[in-house]
């Protein structure tokens, strides 16, 4: 199959069943109700489950079940949407099973608006549940990545037993553009017959398997979050993901940025160049972890005076920024958060105004 | 000499937590018995509540998972819709069920989904400390109704079973008792024909228990028995409320 | 080199449709694509509007603010975007619905009556394919042929809708064929 | 200084922060370095921290029998009331103290109990704090031993005063606590049982002016930043 137009809802969704995801429950809301659609339709003629819950929290349960029963499963939702199921997120996290989540981002906080956004930054990096549970912050840039991203992250989600998280804007949900899909994956956790309630029977095994998250005693507690803070630092070790651009220049300004404003700065970068100004970008494409010694390093060049951190939103991966620089450069932000995308001539502005 | 009593194989040695007079226990042999009698355990998966029955896994010999507040029902659909072969069944309190999980029970059973609930009505909240339950009955003094269920104020108790059985998917509804030997023989029945039907496929199931819990009422087991019965079954009234077979 | 064309008119005139069949016979050219709508409450009845990005290297910024081309199909749409046009491009004005010019002596004007076409072929709900086929013809962004067969594509799920659609790529194609 | 003079089952109750669990645990320790057998039962099944069994090592290093759920439910969120209390007041030893949770709410508890009390004498105190709120009068302090005696179906037959600022207490304060509940005793007709007073203040207190007994309190019940007195 070569190249097919698609909006990134629509691709996230096909993503997913190519990635032998055959199971996916939701609940519909703007930006990203094209996936929930999409798969309506998708679902029953590859014989998987699709199912619209009652509610975004009552879905995040469904996960958790399906998961637990060693299924292959996925959600899509935004941001007001995620909030609701971060209880269930903290769960899941803490019973060590993996799912996907996908977020599309839509201005906030509140109601918010439904424009694009990438305002969540902080919640799915640093606070996506309660009792410090993490996940795997992925950032796709475009359609074709976003695809890449969630077959991705399924055999991850399965590596670590965590949840994946995709960080998308309503931007690259609501946009088309050409798409390739990677070979299609197998369908079900390898290992899950150490974990999942698939039954006693279906293991052929005298040993059931306990889906828990309830840790009374104090000790057992403190175990289950060393065995997860063990699987964030293998994160940080084995799942960081990064690109560059311009970086071979003897660039001034080092912009960090990701998403869809990591591609308005590309074109401000290359207008910049025609005015014989350099300046490098570097994308995170991981979220958590975050690319913290690339940016250091990518900072360290002699010609680098300054770092900006441009996001659609109010100046939140910035302390991811600043902690990675540790003081040695300015770090500064700029960005907007209404929905309005920030144009390349508002990034030129910016850049120029840090007067390197 | 043949055993004339022995304990269910889905049944653990754990010694159970349960305060004194407290149906928990009975209800868990009863279920465990009628899974042993259908021969499912090896494909069964039980979803603990949130409430005095959080570690009921710990006495049961099967697969379990452990829900969130309220949310057990929404997992069971998780867990049904992805593995239709499995017998899954939630084991839920009248806070978890009634409370914070009634969005989660009434969208599954109008889906139909093909899972078992067990409700557990006692009336109040137990885990926490005796607090006003839905279900807590007219005038009845808890910790945080410490005059009395207002019924002007926070409304009459929820009847649960008779809630459900308005719904037009068709589905297994009853409501039972353990609260004597000779209730707890129509709960068994009850229970195995909420899984028979499971088995085939055919609705969602919901057994409604009339519990009591005598350490939060303030009541010795006998009395908390006999409240139980003079006060919440004239309200909660026991029978089918609606049976598939009815619908066709 | 890069361009983009900004579709524009009322919700319900078909402005996607044919943003994403221009981006479909730019993607069969080979070319990089991108197709941008605006979404939201303009979707339901208001002002619709989408961009599709052509290029021949990977598209940085798919938000554009100013458009190299734009296809308006009604006054509003011209009236809010004709000012942000660049130098050079064209504008498509549906005269059918439009009584003003774009003002703008830098751009090439093409003025179509679309919907009276449309209309005088069978359907007024083809005037989207008529405004498109005009706006290929007369800038040359796709190959015209290529273009054809992206149209019919896109309606081979509906046979019986392509011989309608047929006739009003060719009178779009007349229509947008410079003069003389 | 007057011993305090209590044998038998003596159940502990009180308003919520009262200091009923520091007072049983020293009164037990108090008696247990006197020679008399003692048990303790934690009856708190509501609030989860500051419990007796928070100084279950300490009491039984001393030879002090505490009636608990099992280990591995100490911290759990759950009203676990254990089979081994009932079988504590049917037998008691020389000294059975119960200690209930706080107000009417974790009095309720002691009334699911009814069948194990059935024909026992037993002591009900209840603890006053008058430092505490709807303590601080005579009318307080009455109106919550009816709500407790409801909720428990038992009937208050001591008081024990315990004013404390915990760390901020001053001689003035365990004076005036004194008269408090002096006048709480003969407004009510309850037996004044004893008083405490802290370890810490103790010397500074001039015990001649205070007629009832004196439980001196070693503090047990402690946040992590401090240590709990040893006991020996």
């Amino acid at each position: 199959m070569g190249k097919v137009l698609m909006k990134g809802n629509e691709a996230i969704g096909e993503a997913a069943i190519r990635a032998g995801c055959l199971n996916y429950f939701a609940y519909p809301i703007t930006p990203q109700s094209e996936v929930a659609e999409y798969l309506s339709r998708r679902m029953p003629e590859v014989g998987g489950v699709f199912l619209q819950g009652e509610s975004e929290v009552a879905v995040s349960y469904m996960i958790f079940g399906a998961a637990a029963a060693g299924a292959r499963v996925f959600t899509t939702s935004s941001s007001p949407g995620i909030s609701l199921m971060s209880e269930g997120v903290s769960y899941i996290t803490a019973a060590q099973c993996p799912a996907v989540f996908v977020n599309i981002m839509r201005g906030g906080p509140g109601l918010g608006g439904i424009l694009p956004s990438q305002a969540d930054y902080l919640q799915a990096t640093k606070g996506i549940g309660h009792g410090g549970c993490r996940l795997l912050v992925m950032a796709p840039a475009g359609v074709q990545e976003a695809v890449e991203m969630v077959m991705m992250a399924f055999p991850l989600a399965e590596k670590y037993r965590n949840p994946v998280i995709i960080l998308g804007d309503g931007l690259i949900g609501q946009m088309m553009e050409p798409v390739e899909f990677p070979d299609s994956l197998g369908s079900e956790p390898s290992n899950k017959d150490d974990w999942a309630t698939t039954g006693m029977d279906t293991r052929k095994s005298t040993k059931r398997n306990l889906v828990r998250s309830l840790f009374l005693d104090p000790k057992q507690l403190n175990e289950n979050n060393l065995v997860l803070k063990a699987k964030y630092e293998r994160m940080k070790e084995e799942e960081i993901r990064y690109e560059k651009y311009n970086t071979d220049s003897d660039y001034k300004v080092l912009i960090v940025s990701y998403g869809t404003m990591s591609r308005v700065c590309k074109t401000a970068i290359d207008q910049l160049k025609e005015e014989g100004l350099e300046v490098g970008l570097i994308r995170p494409q991981t979220l958590f972890p975050f690319p913290e010694i690339a940016v250091r390093k990518t900072a360290e060049k002699d010609s680098c005076k300054a770092v900006i951190s441009i996001e659609m939103s109010m100046g939140q991966m910035v302390e991811d920024v600043q902690m990675s620089i540790q003081g040695k450069l300015p770090v500064s932000w700029y960005g907007k958060c209404g929905g309005d995308i920030p144009t390349p001539e508002e990034v030129i502005d910016a850049v120029k105004g840090l007067n390197v | 000499m043949g055993k004339t009593f022995k304990k269910p194989e889905a049944l653990s040695d754990q010694i159970m937590h349960y305060c004194p007079g407290c149906t928990h226990g009975v209800i868990h042999r009863l279920v465990a018995e009628v899974i042993d009698e259908l021969g499912i355990r090896g494909r069964t998966v039980g979803v603990a509540p949130v409430g005095c029955a959080v570690l009921a896994y710990n006495y049961f010999t099967f697969d379990f998972q452990e829900a969130a507040h309220g949310r057990a029902p929404a997992m069971a659909t998780g867990i049904k819709r992805v593995r239709p072969d499995l017998m899954v069944f939630t084991y839920q309190g009248d806070g978890d069920l009634a409370s914070i999980g009634m969005g989660e029970i009434i969208h599954a059973a109008n889906r139909g989904e093909k899972f078992t609930t067990i409700f557990v009505n006692n009336a109040v909240y137990g885990m926490t400390g005796g607090q006003m339950a839905p279900t807590t009955m007219p005038d009845q003094r808890t910790t945080t109704s410490p005059f009395g269920r207002n019924v002007e104020d926070v409304g009459m108790p929820i009847k649960v079973a008779e809630l459900l059985a308005a719904l037009q998917t068709p589905g297994y509804i009853v409501r039972q008792t353990v609260l004597k030997p000779k209730y707890i023989n129509r709960a068994k029945k009850a229970l195995k024909k909420a899984f028979t039907y499971q088995m085939e496929g055919r609705c969602f199931s919901f057994v409604e228990l009339v519990s009591t819990c005598p350490t939060n009422w303030g009541l010795t087991p006998v009395e908390a028995v006999k409240w139980a019965e003079e006060k919440m079954l004239p309200y909660y009234q026991l029978g089918e409320f609606k049976t598939p077979d009815q619908e066709e | 080199m890069q361009s983009e064309v900004m579709f524009a008119g009322f919700g319900g005139q078909g402005i996607l449709l044919s943003a994403k069949i221009l981006a479909y016979a730019a993607m069969e050219e080979g070319m990089e694509v991108a197709w941008v709508p605006s979404y939201g409450p303009e979707m339901r009845g208001g002002t619709a509007y989408c961009t599709v990005v052509v290029s021949d290297k990977p598209i940085g910024s798919p938000v554009i603010r100013n458009p190299l081309h734009l296809v308006a199909m009604n006054r509003p749409s011209l009236e809010k975007f004709a000012p942000v046009v660049k130098p050079n491009g064209v504008i498509l004005i549906n005269s059918s619905l439009i009584s003003i010019v774009s003002g703008r002596n830098d751009v090439d004007e093409l003025i179509v009556p679309v919907n009276d076409i449309a209309t005088k072929l069978g359907n007024v709900r083809s005037a989207n394919i008529v405004a498109l086929s005009a706006f290929v013809a007369r800038s040359k962004i796709v190959d015209f042929d290529i273009l054809r067969e992206s149209v019919k594509k896109e309606f081979s799920k509906k046979a019986k809708l392509i011989p309608l659609n047929m006739e009003a790529v060719k009178a779009g194609e007349e229509a947008g064929k410079p003069k003389g | 200084m007057v011993e305090i003079n209590l044998q038998g089952i003596v159940v502990i109750v009180g308003n919520y922060g009262s200091g009923k669990t520091e007072v049983s645990i020293n009164l037990a320790v108090n008696k247990k370095r006197s020679g008399v057998e003692v048990q303790i039962a934690d009856l708190d099944l509501v609030n989860p921290y500051f419990r007796t069994r928070e100084a279950r090592s300490q009491l039984s290093e001393i030879g002090i029998n505490m009636a608990l759920p099992p280990e591995e439910y100490l911290q759990a969120d759950l009203p676990i009331l254990s089979p081994v209390v009932a079988g504590l007041i049917k037998n008691p030893v020389e000294l059975t103290i119960i200690d209930a949770g706080g107000d009417d709410a974790g009095a309720t508890v002691l009334a699911s109990l009814a069948d194990a009390f059935k024909g026992k004498s037993f002591h009900m105190l209840q603890v006053v704090n008058p430092l505490r709120p709807f303590t601080q009068t005579v009318k307080g302090c009455l109106k919550m031993r009816s709500e407790i005696e409801t909720a428990a179906k038992m009937t208050i037959n001591g008081i024990i005063g315990n004013a404390n600022l915990i760390d901020e207490t001053s001689p003035e304060d365990i004076y005036s606590g004194y008269e408090f509940v002096k006048l709480l005793s003969q407004e009510s007709g309850l037996d004044l049982k004893f008083i405490t007073v802290s370890s810490q203040i103790f010397h500074e207190i001039d015990i001649s002016r205070i007629s009832c007994p004196v439980l001196k309190i070693e503090r047990q019940l402690v946040p992590p930043w401090k240590k709990a007195v040893e006991l020996k």
